[in-house]
């Protein structure tokens, strides 16, 4: 039976609740409310309050507690109701987290699993649609993971909860219910975390991307094949933290144009960096200019429609840089 | 500093610790009507909510009216004032027309911030009202800057912050009264605590009972009032008023209150006992003032009833109004990021000249 | 006679504060010990404790505060110590300031500036080197300066007072003391806040970069054309939101080489957002890759000097990367 | 919740209000030799800085001895210490080799952090002290987790997390404490009020003048403890240790001290009056404790000699490892960034494939 992002979400965590007792849930309303989207929804029930703990309303404890329970061998799942209020956690994630094992040279460290829910394109305005994916990919010492599938929705939760690291989760709410595939059964139903993945074939041109946009770039790829025949390699980058640049660059290698399609705005997107990965290390597979589908920068997306379309990259944006690109 | 907390509000009206004045009949009068007007502005927006006639979320304060409406209806339009996710009735209060609030709600380009934010996040520049973010307890930041402003600007502008229990968690709200308290700055934090942050519930957000209590960690004083009594609010304010706008530093009230309905217009509150929702309605703030006024032969059922009607006309109108503006233009994203244009920068990629210049 | 960079910032400071009533500084240890680096010395002392405040160890509380005095028409000036330590003002740079502005829409603005003093190479280790300038520069809404010049360091200084939006102005510790110029007379000395600058003409390669690594530049280039011949134009970016995107491709337009030079480690630095620019829209004047001459990806700068060392980007790391380009 | 403040310090050995028992001579003498040998061993340190022994900023705690002595010493290894910058002392209070310490401050590869802290910020993962940040109060914060990890995992070990007075206006000390109430949490916060944060005075930094008044604010108690007797100091924290082993939740000790010299060995500390620092002088913590031991005939200068003499030996064979441990390998700067190996990533940009798996 095909399951939705969400519930792929959901039983991952309670798949590994019941595998491993060191792992537990804290976050704002994920106890007794399920979570802000049910993301966590009977697991109070089944786990109890000391394994899915309602928070105060501080994400900056939420994080931090979560450091150093994970520091003396827990395995803490921190939710982040919106990427939108991740700024009280931003010393806990980028100077803590990300900077434990390397000040304490390996001898201190936090497997912790941070959960961000994130994203727009659902009329939440300026504070409940934003990505902010850049200021942590931007940090080594975080694992940074965006999945796009059902499968790795569940896969990539399990494994980063296994990992030994600090990961950053970032789920986009536009695919909680929008998306349904068949799993695999049983519980060792573990996604790689490391690679990027080719989600779609193709010899003419690269389309790299991330998260609910993988959805448009499947389309529009569809959609440029129906009208020129050309077949566009579809990425989903998967991971954004640390970049799996092989995949980027073999597929470049054939098809020698690149474009990148990402809902955050341009500028310092995560699509500046898969750009310049390509501008450095397969400058002399490129035959035509990289181009970059991406929200304009503006501080954040508006919740009036109007406004909030003409911000959202789209099928018809992504199609007119494929044209253009093919036409090069 | 001596600390209150728990002051009873049943001597409200005819005593006041400080020597202030009783509280005339019209004020009386004037705090009922207010708050009448909040609830049936409120119950209006979630009907069209209901009808969905229009997109987002909404944060009604039904059943919380009288903690805001003391607080704020005394406010100079210089005053300034820092509303949370729940304070849209703030507007109201201060004296935004409503043709700006439902606008607001319907994100139409005739609203204070021509579509931007979510339905209940009101602002209104022309009476200080700061334009909220989502941010809990961000505004108690901001406002804690204008009222450093107020101090250096050598008026007696006064900020009212408003703010819930589950924001006296996060560190903003430490850090803002904390550097309020230092600089004695003319600030009023209001924190209506109505026993739930979102489906949280105050045991877990705190351990002490009383979040007035936490004042004394600043040395300034904290006062609990029953919030659903809007002249013991009222009182209990005008006094926190007068303090600051003399220069006698910050006060936090704490307000305790419930909201009706659930956290916002998507939620169940499902997480919430039947009773306990029912026993807070029989504390309803509008009737008990009803009953109050009554006593004081200051209320006819008629009076009410044709409140009910002018304001419903009122709303009505303000919607039409709101329904009948014109949608932002797609292109207007672009508008209101820096105080230069970027719409060539962004429109135009081949030309390269930034449009904006100093 | 030549003043040093820091002597720039504090009769920067003294000046707009003697124009301008409204404008007070706020941050930790500003007053009566004249700041951590000693840039407000003597500003208590000239303008009392009121527009001088010694503030309350609270990051989020020093920008904050300042945002709501803003509203109301002063004009403050924060400085946060080390950008080390920004983390707790995240949400009021980027969720407040950078957003006021838009979300009000243009109804309520906050003209403030925030001095960040940022940088490494001297040993300070994990958490007194940071650079930090991308979580900002990929914020639209905020203005983000770095002056690499004491005639900037002044300049842009009173011209970010000046301006009506946030601005957040990075100050490299490093050049402080360790550069000086001669600069005119009189508090009119206004610097542009929009541009970046060519700090050296050339016309085989372009090297774009930064802050203090503006010196590890010109020092590069000098030493190229010695060793080669080649003519390295060397553009100093000056502002990193919003950049000016002219500058730099009508020198790639000249040169057709690029190379960046940032302080910062490489992944989502400054650079890539340069590169991605270039690699979209001077894709056709590009004679060879685009290089990036940067730390590595590591959390932070290590304490200890062989560590630092290996961390630092230098001039023969830079050279070795032209070299590179001249002969691709 | 009873909160107590000011408990006075006189009376500690002589009797508890929980019935604890007195502390035996052996106690006595071992709070004041680890309080001198702390005093010689930053002596030692801030010589060789003088000298540009070692690089780096170094935070003394000279003067503050007592705080840090009598709320560490009867720590168990599995107890975990959240240092801040000025605690480098609670390694060697905890049981930190001298080796393995004076080799933090050269940053060679003998120290527990490989080279990568700045001299002052020494952890140490065999006796779960955490490797600080430079951040102010986030290891109040990451304590607060272990607490919580503590209690999840039902052992009975307990967290002591020092802050100083500046800490406490930042959002992160609020949110810790907060957190720690509300579960009850295995924690001891030992705030040492030393007067000044960096040049900042605390009339500054809060508007009370106790720190502990501010555990009221969370639900659990708050003492103010003279910060340079040590045997107070000792004794309060034995009783909140005992409450936190016990599961009686997390308490705020206030020591009240101050620091001899600078900020840091680069701050000439010119915002403090000399008599002030005099007179704090007067106060200091280890000859108090010798006057009170010598009352007691458990001194003799003899004893004080031998002490200072073999341990200012072990001292110099500590130098002595330390400057003769080799630098760490420049290219380690690429070493612990995860838990794969990073290096070929790094180093040979044309092998594109990670050198990483799971
Ligand atoms: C920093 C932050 N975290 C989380 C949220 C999501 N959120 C919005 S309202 C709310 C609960 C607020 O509770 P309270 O402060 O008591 O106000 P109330 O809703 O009861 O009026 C939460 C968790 C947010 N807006 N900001
Ligand atoms: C968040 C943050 N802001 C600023 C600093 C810079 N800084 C380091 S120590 C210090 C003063 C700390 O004062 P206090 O907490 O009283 O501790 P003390 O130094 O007196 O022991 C400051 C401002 C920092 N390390 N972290
Ligand atoms: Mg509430
Ligand atoms: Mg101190």
């Amino acid at each position: 039976m095909p399951v939705s992002y969400i519930e792929a979400i959901r039983t991952g965590l309670a798949e590994e609740m019941r595998r491993d007792e060191r792992v537990y849930l804290i976050g704002e309303d994920i106890g007794i409310d399920g979570g802000a989207f049910k993301a966590t929804q009977g697991l109070i029930e089944e786990f109890g309050p000391q394994r899915v703990i309602d928070s105060p309303l501080a994400e900056g404890i939420i994080v931090s507690s979560s450091i150093g329970a994970a520091m003396i061998g827990m395995r803490p799942v921190a939710e982040i109701q919106f990427v939108d209020f991740i700024t009280p956690a931003m010393d806990a994630i980028t100077q803590q987290a990300a900077k434990l094992r390397y000040r304490s040279a390996g001898t201190q460290t936090c497997p912790l699993t941070v959960r961000v829910c994130y994203g727009g394109g659902t009329g939440g305005g300026l504070y409940h649609s934003q990505t902010n994916t850049t200021w942590f990919a931007h940090e080594p010492g975080l694992i940074v993971v965006a999945p796009a599938t059902v499968a790795d929705a569940k896969g990539m939760l399990k494994a980063s909860i296994r990992q030994d690291d600090p990961v950053l989760y970032f789920e986009h709410k536009r695919l909680y219910r929008t998306i349904k595939e068949d799993l695999p059964d049983g519980d060792d139903f573990i996604a790689d975390l490391f690679h990027a993945a080719v989600r779609r074939e193709g010899k003419d041109a690269t389309l790299v991307t991330y998260g609910y946009m993988l959805q448009v770039a499947l389309q529009s790829a569809e959609k440029v094949e129906q009208e020129t025949g050309a077949t566009i390699e579809v990425i989903d980058l998967r991971v954004l933290n640390p970049l799996d640049r092989d995949t980027i660059l073999d597929s470049v290698a054939k098809t020698s144009r690149l474009c990148i399609l990402q809902e955050d705005h341009r500028t310092l997107g995560i699509g500046s960096e898969i750009s310049a990965i390509v501008a450095e290390d397969a400058f002399d597979c490129l035959d035509a200019p990289i181009l970059r589908v991406a929200a304009p920068d503006v501080p954040a997306i508006p919740a009036a429609e109007p406004m909030e379309q003409f911000y959202m990259p789209n099928v018809e944006k992504t199609c007119a840089a494929l044209h253009k690109l093919l036409q090069y | 500093m001596a600390t209150k907390v728990k002051e009873s509000a049943a001597v409200a009206t005819t005593s006041s610790k400080n020597g202030g004045s009783l509280i005339s009949d019209d004020k009386l009068k004037q705090l009922y009507a207010t708050m009448l007007k909040c609830r049936l502005m409120e119950e209006k927006a979630l009907g069209l909510k209901k009808m969905a006639r229009f997109k987002g979320n909404y944060y009604a304060a039904v059943g919380q009216e009288a903690a805001v409406v003391g607080a704020a209806i005394d406010l100079r339009p210089e005053d300034a004032v820092a509303p949370s996710h729940r304070d849209f009735i703030t507007n109201f209060v201060k004296g935004v027309p409503l043709d700006a609030m439902f606008s607001q709600l319907y994100g139409r380009v005739t609203s204070p911030d021509k579509g931007r934010c979510a339905p209940a996040h009101c602002g209104y520049a022309p009476l200080n009202i700061i334009t909220p973010s989502s941010t809990i307890a961000a505004q108690l930041n901001i406002g804690t800057g204008i009222a450093l402003a107020n101090k250096m600007l050598k008026n007696d502008n006064i900020v009212v912050a408003f703010s819930g229990d589950g924001s006296t968690s996060l560190g903003f709200w430490h850090e803002a009264l904390n550097f309020s308290a230092v600089h004695d700055l003319p600030i009023i934090f209001v924190c209506q605590n109505n026993l739930w942050a979102e489906s949280v519930p105050i045991r877990l957000q705190t351990k002490v009972e009383d979040i007035s209590l936490k004042a004394q960690a600043y040395g300034f004083p904290g006062i609990t009032v029953d919030g659903n009594d809007v002249v013991a609010m009222y009182r209990v304010a005008h006094e926190a008023i007068q303090r600051a706008r003399s220069g006698g530093g910050p006060t936090l009230i704490e307000a305790k209150t419930y909201r009706w309905y659930g956290h916002s217009s998507i939620d169940p509150a499902k997480y919430r006992a039947p009773e306990e929702v029912e026993a807070w309605k029989t504390k309803d703030p509008i009737a008990a003032m009803e009953r109050y006024l009554t006593q004081r032969n200051l209320f006819t059922p008629a009076w009410k009833q044709q409140m009910i009607e002018s304001f419903g006309k009122e709303l009505d109108e303000a919607v039409d109004f709101a329904e009948k503006s014109p949608q932002v233009e797609p292109i207007e994203c672009l508008d209101h990021v820096y105080s230069f244009d970027i719409r060539g920068r962004e429109l135009d990629r081949k030309t390269r000249a930034p449009k904006y210049q100093k």
